[in-house]
């Protein structure tokens, strides 16, 4: 079954997309009732399904670097694959991203080399990359606060007359936070181009939805607001995909914010310095890894007929090529001269910061010369 | 009415700066139509239209989407209303304006403003009389900033504004409608001076914001009693001119610290300890504290037993002089 | 026309009341097209008036003794005796109020003495009545802040097992800010019996509601949230206090919180210290004025013939004897002795406070002697 | 395993509050079924069922609705996840929770508790290494203490639940699995007083939380330099212990302070201005100051040259000595 409900909704304000929660591709593990049209080519399908197998790899040599002691934790996307790869696919290149701690996927998608991305991780520096060069903010650890900075940010490039969507991702836990919801309201007071993709993974470290709200969406905050919300099902990358691409079209349009609210699961524990058998139930987690989202695309892409032993065991290849590089580059990560820490502090030279420099310099040398 | 008063100062630094850059912004609460419950940004809006616009009641919301404007290469000029209003936004200013540069590796810069009206004496209702300088002084990233005088707040606003740090831009409410003689504009010393608002040898009293009036008049009726007071203004809370302050004592041998927040853990302990540690051979008394007690602050009419005046601080000379 | 549509609603969540707005009394500016019944006896209609006339008078009083300087600043609650008193009827003696700056229709409906509660606006003391005795909370100054205090309270109540309900007074400014949504989100997640009643009097000091939200209602916050919410006429009494009515029992059956929007008008300046002409236009004004709360029941009144001038004259003379005894008892409040500035910091005895106490005490003595 | 680490310590003080007094209430986030992050409240859930919960994440409404509970008869001992997050609940604990006593005339009473791990040196990534504790102990209205070892840390809690006053109790991260000899319960001093840890008579050593530690390694190694080192572990911030740290500096007449917190108004400034001014003639050198850099908290690779260590202490020593 194929529909087309979304260009029915009345563009502006205060709707949520019918009907309920979007799929495009047919879910192996329950009866789906329609399935919409996506908007992705065969070959586009095969290139998300080759990213995730990569992205994917990669979050599982990360996996092995912390539990080798070589970064200091580690918060996995896996899962998560196609609500990030999904919606980060349907960015324009002009696209702003403000990510939390967990949007790795969607960072490697943007183009940051693993090196850069990691350094956080790697306890080297705080940060990394370049945001300018990729639209891609620093990491946010305080839980919502950068909604608001991706909603100033879309604020500044509607005032400048600039094409572009802010979209800050942030997770179920941090709809709760103050933070978000004064940037949801900002957002729709001022018409701001911001996409606020929710990944609704079920968990707060180890606090379920259930204690989250006694809402049965959050997607539905955004009609209260006055602006559009979607609900999605997070682990079909085409329909992540093209609700993503409407709700950045609606944006881009001048319509105002939108709300995507993409339902998946976070398989692993919070991060390595957490243990999830102690809040949450083997079979819980196995009903989710039977609704995997690459098995999902590739499930999709077999019944095609596009998935050849050949393109399989080429992307496994490419993505352990590509896994092997990324741990040379992180192995090479260091943390540089530590006088660099009073260097970014502020922009003028500060006294009090220049003895301080002086004071460790002098110590480095002591410690040389032992 | 000859001269200028700190409100009018404020009001023309910033239109001055929303003329000249194009990239100034001015928002917060009630400062479009209204001009600002002191009206500081009266009529901005009328001239600079959509570039001096109200929010809705958010001060976390104000201050984060400040910093996503000043990413994208904005320079915000933000009002929390009061002081007391300030905290809702504490977490972005500590979390992130004071740290963003940093974090980025230096890639971002946040070029804003942070316009705070600050401290009591204005016999106002509870949270519209506090001090909260050294929750940001104490913040490494953040530069903090107090003008005692209408002329000084003019330039130090339009610096703060230029600056490509973040600055908490504190304004001394009771100072508010003071005027000063001359005309604007007017350029006065850099961010990071402070300035000897009266030279003297007996002892140094040091000040800033709404309490450099406080040590001039001290600094007169002392006079009486054969004292020739120095009295420095701090202007800049975060960083602080330690030089100034050091070259002062190394002359007078004791200082004062003057401020209306409490004493523990104010601006008085760190330029004491400062002082103590680089002027150690040249103090002859402990650099004393007068400043407002530790307690919350008051209703409108016990504020007068709360704020340093004029004979705590001239008590405490004479105690400082009694070592 | 009379309807009954509140019962109809399932209770529980999720669920906003229609026909929309609530109004039972006829409203004389403008065609109502259903009136609901109200809850009240003619006798309770009465008291009701005489009690918004007394209260109204003195609100006047305050506004004269400010601008007499007796007061340091004055906040009326002109235009919102409706919603102040209707809801204040309302609750059981058990109930808790948690006010803003603006309650005092409230504070005076719960029985404390106009000295004791203008103590902070005559800045005598920053509060001055027993919050226990009357179960009035402290006015909460920063805006929205007490919304979680009321949540709190209610939680430990339901948890005591007592029956009663916490009702924070907020306003259509207060709404934007995010400890309004966490409190909200709490006392839905913890099924807290707390009614939000929020007085949209349709501006924060200078912003207008249109530029406080997107949505056309506030109420609708409270379903997006998992919870009940209604919307009721702020300047008609026996509706506020129906559908108070209807949200306390609510909330006191276990059913959870609810959100009431009450739709008022705040007549004068913010306070004293505000001047409204700046930004708002006299005819908006006098649009809200013709809709006064006072005369809306006076004119219902009337017509049941239980208005005779007999009754109107007794009300504004009792109203004046109220006042005359209030500003007396005003007048006669003063601060006391300084040094109680340092007795209730902390329940303990601090020695950094002692000190500064007998400093204090020094000079005061010092001062005496001169 | 002998004895008791600082995080058992600590869940049995809240386990035998819990127990002997029904009012009070733990919760915040991940407390229950995970046992907080650092398992504080481990099997506390268990135990003593709703009384032990977890809350949606916002830490404005963790402490402003454990305010309504205090208000209402309870003792709510909540927990702030890391140091770096209890920004949030800036406003509340300094607009009500410090103030309500003072603006409701004495009538309310906020026995409650904010439990807060602070302090770096455990390798982790931006926000969960910060000392918050200038913010609070600078705010009139609360208590403020941290304990430095496992016995202390269990009493501290019990007497911190037993407050009638609010308290911020700060819990060094690093020595989170520090074990102590014997077996629980014990009681130690009581708030607002501190622990001379090492008696000595060369110099005086003031550290808090993390860093007592550190000044206890720095006199063992002091002593190969013939210096008689006295350390003393200020256990509470708020009230300050000043006459123990007078008597020892009149011992003395040298101090050092050492915390994590950057020097600019941290509790060095405090402790230095005070012991200057009252024990101005024993003092024979400036009280120094041992200190984190005023920067934000460094990556985890770079924060072993930040933390004050043994080597930094023992160079202020001589410095001391020098004057
Ligand atoms: C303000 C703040 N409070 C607490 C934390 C600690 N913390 C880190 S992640 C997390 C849970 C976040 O859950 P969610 O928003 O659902 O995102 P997810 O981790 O599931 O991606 C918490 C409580 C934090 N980082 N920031
Ligand atoms: C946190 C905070 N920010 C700003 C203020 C200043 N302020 C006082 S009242 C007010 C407007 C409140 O509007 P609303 O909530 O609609 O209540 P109303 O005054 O209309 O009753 C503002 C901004 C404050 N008291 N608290
Ligand atoms: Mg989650
Ligand atoms: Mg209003």
């Amino acid at each position: 079954m194929v529909d087309n409900p979304i260009e029915t909704n009345s563009p502006g304000s205060g709707t949520r997309i019918d009907p309920g929660i979007v799929r495009c591709l047919p879910d192996q593990t329950r009866p789906t009732s329609r399935l919409l049209e996506h908007k992705l080519t065969s070959d586009e399908l095969l290139h998300l399904y080759q990213r995730m197998v990569e992205i994917r790899r990669f979050d599982e040599l990360a996996m092995s670097l912390q539990r080798q002691g070589q970064l200091g934790v580690w918060a996995s996307c896996l899962g998560q694959e196609a609500a990030q790869i999904g919606s980060a696919y349907a960015l324009a290149d002009q696209d702003w991203v403000f990510p939390s701690y967990r949007e790795t996927a969607v960072g490697l998608m943007r183009g940051i080399t693993p090196g850069d991305l990691l350094h956080q991780y790697r306890g080297t520096w705080l940060g990394g990359y370049d945001p300018y060069k990729h639209r891609f903010a620093m990491n946010s650890i305080p839980i919502a606060t950068h909604a608001l900075h991706a909603t100033g940010l879309a604020m500044a490039a509607k005032r400048a007359g600039d094409n572009l969507v802010s979209v800050a991702y942030i997770g179920d836990g941090a709809t709760s936070e103050g933070d978000a919801h004064e940037a949801m309201n900002f957002a729709a007071v001022f018409a701001a181009p911001v996409v606020f993709f929710v990944q609704n993974n079920h968990w707060a470290i180890s606090v379920p939805l259930s204690a989250q709200t006694a809402s049965p969406t959050l997607a539905d905050r955004a009609p209260a607001l006055g602006f559009r919300g979607m609900m999605v099902d997070g682990n079909d990358v085409a329909a992540v995909h093209r609700v993503m691409s409407d709700a950045l079209e609606h944006a881009r349009g001048g319509h105002g914010p939108v709300l995507v609210e993409a339902i998946t699961y976070r398989i692993e524990s919070h991060t390595t310095a957490d243990d999830h058998t102690r809040y949450r139930t083997a079979a819980e987690v196995e009903e989710w890894r039977e609704r995997d989202p690459i098995a999902r695309l590739e499930h999709h892409l077999d019944s095609l007929g596009m998935l050849t032993d050949d393109i399989r065991r080429s992307t496994r290849e490419a993505a352990d090529a590509k896994a092997s590089a990324a741990r040379i580059e992180i192995l090479q990560l260091s943390a540089g001269d530590p006088t660099e820490l009073f260097q970014h502090v502020y922009h003028g030279e500060r006294p009090l910061l220049q003895e301080q420099r002086e004071m460790l310099r002098a110590e480095l040398r002591a410690w040389e010369e032992m | 009415m000859s001269g200028f008063s700190m409100v009018e100062a404020l009001n023309r630094a910033l239109a001055d700066e929303l003329a000249e850059d194009d990239k100034v912004l001015v928002f917060g609460q009630d400062v479009a139509a209204l001009g600002g419950v002191f009206r500081v940004t009266e009529g901005l809006h009328d001239r600079f239209g959509d570039r001096v616009f109200d929010t809705p009641l958010a001060e976390s919301a104000i201050v984060g989407t400040a910093i996503g404007m000043a990413m994208y290469g904005y320079r915000p000029v933000v009002e929390m209303q009061f002081d007391g209003f300030s905290y809702p936004a504490f977490e972005q200013i500590v979390s992130h304006v004071a740290k963003m540069r940093n974090r980025s590796r230096g890639h971002i810069s946040l070029p804003m403003v942070i316009r705070i009206p600050f401290g009591g004496g204005i016999g106002s209702v509870e949270h519209h009389s506090e001090s909260p300088e050294t929750y940001f002084a104490h913040t490494a990233g953040l530069t903090v900033v107090s003008p005692a005088a209408a002329d000084d707040a003019y330039s130090l606003l339009r610096s703060s504004i230029r600056s490509d740090d973040p600055v908490v831009f504190l304004e001394p409410k009771s100072r508010y409608w003071h005027r000063h003689e001359g005309t604007l504009p007017v350029t006065t010393l850099n961010i990071g001076v402070a300035q000897v608002r009266r030279p003297g040898t007996t002892a140094t009293l040091i000040g800033y914001g709404p309490t450099v009036e406080v040590c001039l008049a001290a600094a007169v009726a002392g006079s009486d009693e054969g004292w020739d007071l120095e009295v420095i203004d701090l202007r800049s809370l975060s960083p602080l001119d330690t030089s100034t302050l050091i070259s002062s004592v190394e002359k007078t041998g004791r200082a004062i610290v003057v401020h209306e927040a409490g004493s523990f853990l104010g601006m008085g302990a760190e330029i004491a300890s400062q002082l103590t540690e680089k002027a150690f051979y040249s103090l002859q008394a402990p650099v004393l504290r007068v400043t407002g007690f530790d307690i919350p602050y008051p209703s409108a009419q016990l504020e007068a037993y709360h704020l340093p005046g004029v004979d705590r601080v001239l008590d405490a000379v004479a105690r400082s002089l009694s070592y």
